[in-house]
């Protein structure tokens, strides 16, 4: 056991004096690989930090929301159709809710306007989202005015900013209370823009969907299962169409890392024959180079998701923002709160290592079954 | 004692340049004994040596090294058996450039996972013996030719092998230091090492050291002494 | 002890993975701090029975992703390129990605 | 589905080893109708340097098959929350009937390569190579199970919808009133960890005795692959039980993730190692008969035999302290 160990460190002392002789190509190769595999982990990191945040956030959301459809399109919901579905066995509670968006002129952004079912502002306040106090300058008592659907003007006093912890759910509100809101949009009273029910039993949301879906046929349901699920799939999409484009670049440096494995120089030939003359043996030199790949893409993983790590746990991901931001003018100042596990290193593992090593195997044999006798030939 | 019979060598076996190095070589070399083989060039005596000293394979026939047959041995063991009993000097010496020659040494000992510490102290002996401590450190391709011999000769004698086969010695070297070569080939049988060599060289021929000669011709042996 | 390469970088190499194992660990730690600030979140979407984050306010139908129209542009086709950026990042529905 | 990162890392891992193996087992045809190691000739000393490549290539697809396997219980678990009325890896594995096929037929292979490794390890310690054309024929057998597995996890794969209504742990494994059995026809609680006492017990007794006196190697070998039969049987059927302290949890993926203190891995990693091991101890002292590996099988084969029974050792000792740690009581009087 000894002998064996003994035998691999001076294996791998060979291997890096040999890597240390080519340091301008080896470089090169580190370089490469380990920007490929901070571009991989970032992505996967990012998403995946996303995805968990969503999840936890979103984990009360609504279990039952009701919208209902005209022509395809979402309508208002009347106040009778309430009543119908209070009836519906199963469900506890049910009311409906008043929100919509508002375009503000002056901070070119979407608001949403939201009434709380709960403690809603006193007539003519409001409650705004971080995101809203940040493009407008809006402090508590400041006054923000904006144009009704008659063409009026409905000033509101600033009763309180939400604070900035709950950013990411609640950046672009704006609370009102009901009335307001009424006469913000020129809805009448008895018309919800959807309805949110609860559920006395968990297990039982399905049957009750479907008892809805009965009851008012024109209606759209969405559950919270199904928004927790398209949250941890909605990244997926794309992240996997990213990983496609960047196979583009897996595979080329598989390319380089083949080319620079095959293209052995005369020089580098004529030392294995050596190595193989003086007694080392195809295995020997199998071990050595297997060392050199080791060493080569250990190096590069752990530099990659190092360097991934602080990128997207430290830095913002500034390098995806740009995606994620659009052409949003306002925008939660989001740092991802980081969920690692090893499932996500394996597969970045897997992704990035295994094409490297399939790329070297055959060149690396090629390389070591070099006959011994050549060198005297 | 190492002992060969009918052994041929074909190389591009089965395509158009086909060449046979060796026809059929019967001999048998006593041990502890310096016998050189000598020839016109693609006479075959160097595939003679890479046959006796486990380097390839002989396409026919058996190369027996002290009652054991090696000529059907797989890489493996054959190797396991050659760096154990043999230590090669190569005409152009061969060090690998960009290491030191006390890097050079160690070399084809690796394999066998000695201790480093202890493997770097006898390759500085071996360097030592034949005078080149001072050097230890020096990069291979700033070493002179006769310097990079004896450094090649430290790195043949590094596992201890029985067998010291050398090609060719003394083409690259001038009078003086052939006559060096000599010497510590004297020394070394006088270790008790069996020497291998192949040669051109006249001064070799006429050497006190030489116990035998083998003259070789269109790979057969042409008359030995 | 002479200065041997494979010693060197064997300790590179495992000073790496400590370094792996470290961002494991300020992971947790990051996680335990921002839990209350998730908590927080949590509760206002609780309470406001918010249904979606606001990660994407360009246009109304990317900050309601759960609730958007139907006849929102990019749900015209699921392969379809998307007018906003962040809208590049969502998922089509399913009734235009499952076979009828 | 199949734009999932580890979704494409597995199909990237199950692609380059089906592709090794395809390519060994090419190779592997022409190796048994010229090998001859007495001949000199230029096809042999070809056939002799290729022998190289294929190990090679051989033990990195272990390593990724033993990798993806991991990876694909983990992927499963993840993607349970795509799948209603999936909770766990069960009810992921469970959307379509490849699932579970998928997953067995990776252990096998795991299985297989691992043989086949440890075949060649022993092989490769007698001169004359004795047991190269065994070696090889057996290749020709592992590389169609080995794409069989990989065209499985693509069916698989490829016929995952999100969405579709699954049965969860708790509906495949019991989920019934009676808690002793469940629908998978396993023994009882007490039966399945009696069966793998006694199992477990028998194989310590033949690999004590293989230890000693170096007869019975084939029979340990038979004796820890019903370990791992038993075991998985005991796993799912009472260890798990005791796991999650929850009389209708049977799942035997669940103890892998972090809840539950990544406890799977003390029972899984040494019971895979323990029977991979006691595998190679019978292939090693099969391996005897032939004159020269006289010698070196029966000490290769004790030391197989000796990390096995470590390992089960450790296996045992991980569940009997999971059941002695546990809340539960299964059964009066008898905790």
């Amino acid at each position: 056991m000894k002998i064996y160990l003994r035998r691999q460190l001076n294996l791998l002392e060979f291997t890096l004096s040999s890597l240390l002789r080519r340091k301008g190509k080896n470089l090169a190769l580190l370089v490469v690989f380990s920007a490929i595999v901070f571009m991989l982990a970032s992505a996967l990191l990012y998403s995946h930090a996303l995805r968990r945040e969503a999840a936890i956030l979103l984990k009360d959301a609504p279990e039952l929301v009701i919208q209902k459809m005209v022509g395809g399109r979402h309508d208002l919901l009347p106040q009778a159709n309430l009543a119908k579905l209070a009836e519906v066995r199963g469900i506890t509670q049910i009311h409906g809710r008043l929100w919509g968006y508002l375009f503000d002129p002056i901070a070119a952004a979407n608001y949403t306007v939201m009434v709380p079912q709960t403690n809603p502002p006193e007539p003519g306040f409001a409650i705004i989202g971080e995101g809203i106090s940040g493009a407008r300058g809006a402090e508590p008592g400041d006054q923000l005015s904006f144009k009704s659907h008659d063409g009026g003007l409905l000033t509101f006093r600033v009763a309180q900013v939400i604070a900035y912890e709950s950013a990411l759910a609640t950046s672009d509100l704006f609370l009102v209370n009901e009335d307001d809101y009424r006469r913000l949009y020129g809805i009448a009273p008895g018309l919800f823009t959807d309805a949110v029910a609860k559920v006395r039993n968990p297990r039982e949301v399905g049957k009750a969907a479907e008892k809805i879906a009965e009851l008012l046929p024109d209606s759209r349901i969405v559950l919270r299962d199904e928004i927790l699920r398209t949250y941890e799939s909605v990244f997926d999409w794309r992240e996997g169409l990213l990983l496609v484009l960047l196979t583009g670049a897996v595979l080329a440096f598989a390319i380089f890392a083949w080319e620079k494995a095959s293209g052995l120089s005369a020089e580098e030939r004529r030392e294995i024959g050596i190595l193989k003359a003086v007694g080392w043996e195809t295995g020997d030199i199998l071990l050595m180079k297997m060392w050199e790949g080791g060493v080569m893409s250990l190096s590069a993983f752990l530099i990659g998701y190092l360097l991934a790590y602080l990128h997207v746990f430290y830095l913002g991901a500034p390098l995806f923002e740009p995606v994620l931001k659009g052409w949003a003018t306002m925008y939660p100042a989001f740092r991802p709160t980081p969920f690692i596990d090893g499932f996500q290193v394996a597969t970045l593992l897997i992704l990035t290592v295994l094409p490297y090593l399939a790329a070297t195997v055959v060149p690396i044999w090629r390389a070591a079954i070099i006959d011994p006798d050549q060198v005297m030939r | 004692m190492i002992e060969l019979s009918e052994v041929r060598k074909a190389y591009n076996q089965g395509k158009p340049n086909e060449f046979w190095a060796l026809r059929g070589i019967d001999l048998r070399l006593s041990l502890k004994a310096v016998t050189v083989f000598m020839g016109p060039s693609g006479s075959g005596k160097t595939t003679l040596l890479t046959m006796i000293g486990g380097l390839a394979r002989p396409t026919s026939g058996r190369v027996r090294l002290m009652e054991r047959d090696i000529s059907s041995l797989p890489e493996k063991f054959l190797t396991d058996i050659r760096r154990r009993t043999f230590g090669f000097v190569f005409q152009s010496f061969n060090l690998l450039k960009g290491m030191t020659a006390l890097e050079n040494v160690m070399i084809p000992a690796y394999p066998l996972g000695l201790p480093h510490e202890a493997l770097r102290k006898r390759a500085l002996e071996m360097l030592d013996l034949l005078g080149m401590a001072a050097k230890a450190e020096s990069k291979a391709e700033w070493l002179s030719g006769g310097e990079a011999q004896r450094v090649a000769i430290a790195r043949a004698l590094i596992n201890d092998p029985d067998v010291i086969i050398a090609d060719e010695p003394t083409a690259n070297l001038d009078g003086q230091l052939a006559e060096q070569f000599l010497e510590i080939m004297a020394e070394l049988k006088a270790r008790g090492k069996t020497l291998l060599m192949t040669s051109h060289d006249p001064r070799i021929r006429k050497a006190a050291v030489v116990d035998g000669i083998v003259w070789m011709q269109d790979g057969q042996i042409a008359s030995s002494d | 002890m002479a200065k041997r390469k494979s010693v060197l970088v064997l300790a590179a190499l495992g000073a790496g993975f400590l370094l792996f194992g470290g961002s494991l660990i300020d992971a947790a730690w990051k996680r335990d701090a921002a839990m209350a600030r998730m908590e927080a979140a949590s509760k206002w979407v609780e309470r406001l029975e918010l249904t979606d984050l606001v990660l994407f306010t360009e246009a109304r139908y990317t900050r309601n992703l759960a609730l958007a129209d139907r006849f929102s542009a990019f749900q015209d086709h699921p392969m379809a390129f998307e007018h906003f950026p962040s809208g590049s990042v969502a998922l089509p529905p399913r009734h235009l990605t499952r076979a009828p | 589905m199949l734009f999932h990162p580890s979704i494409i890392a597995l199909l990237l891992a199950s692609a380059l080893s089906s592709l090794a193996l395809v390519g060994s087992a090419l190779f592997a045809v022409t190796l048994l109708r010229h090998w001859n190691l007495s001949s000199g000739s230029e096809r042999q000393i070809v056939l002799e340097q290729r022998t190289y490549l294929v190990t090679t290539v051989l033990k990195l697809a272990l390593i990724f098959e033993a990798g993806s396997l991991l990876l694909f219980v983990f992927n499963a678990d993840k993607m349970a929350k795509l799948f209603v009325g999936a909770m766990c890896a069960v009810g992921t594995l469970n959307v379509n009937p490849y699932g579970f096929p998928a997953l067995i037929l990776k252990i096998a292979v795991f299985f297989l390569s691992a043989a086949w490794l440890m075949l060649h390890h022993i092989d490769s310690q007698g001169y004359d190579y004795p047991l190269i054309r065994v070696k090889y024929a057996a290749l020709l057998f592992l590389a169609p199970v080995a794409l069989v597995s990989a065209f499985v996890q693509l069916t698989y794969f490829l016929d995952l919808k999100a969405d579709v209504l699954t049965s969860c742990c708790s509906t495949l494994f019991g989920g019934s009133t009676v808690v002793t059995t469940n629908n998978m026809g396993f023994a009882p609680e007490a039966w399945s960890l009696g069966g793998l006492a006694l199992v477990l017990a028998a194989t310590g007794l033949v690999g004590l005795w293989h230890l000693k006196r170096g007869r019975g190697g084939l029979a340990y070998a038979l004796l820890s692959l019903s370990v791992l039969v038993v075991a998985l049987i005991a796993i799912v059927s009472a260890i798990s039980v005791y796991v999650y302290e929850q009389p209708h949890h049977h799942c035997p993926f669940c103890m892998l993730k972090q809840e539950y203190g990544y406890v799977g891995y003390a029972l899984y990693l040494p019971l895979f190692l323990g029977t991979a091991t006691g595998i190679g101890a019978g292939l090693a002292s099969f391996a005897g008969r032939w004159p020269s590996l006289s010698l070196a099988s029966p000490a290769l084969s004790k030391r197989f035999a000796y990390v096995s029974l470590l390992s089960f050792l450790v296996f045992a000792g991980a569940a009997v302290g999971l059941i002695m740690k546990s809340h539960l009581i299964l059964f009066e009087g008898f905790a």
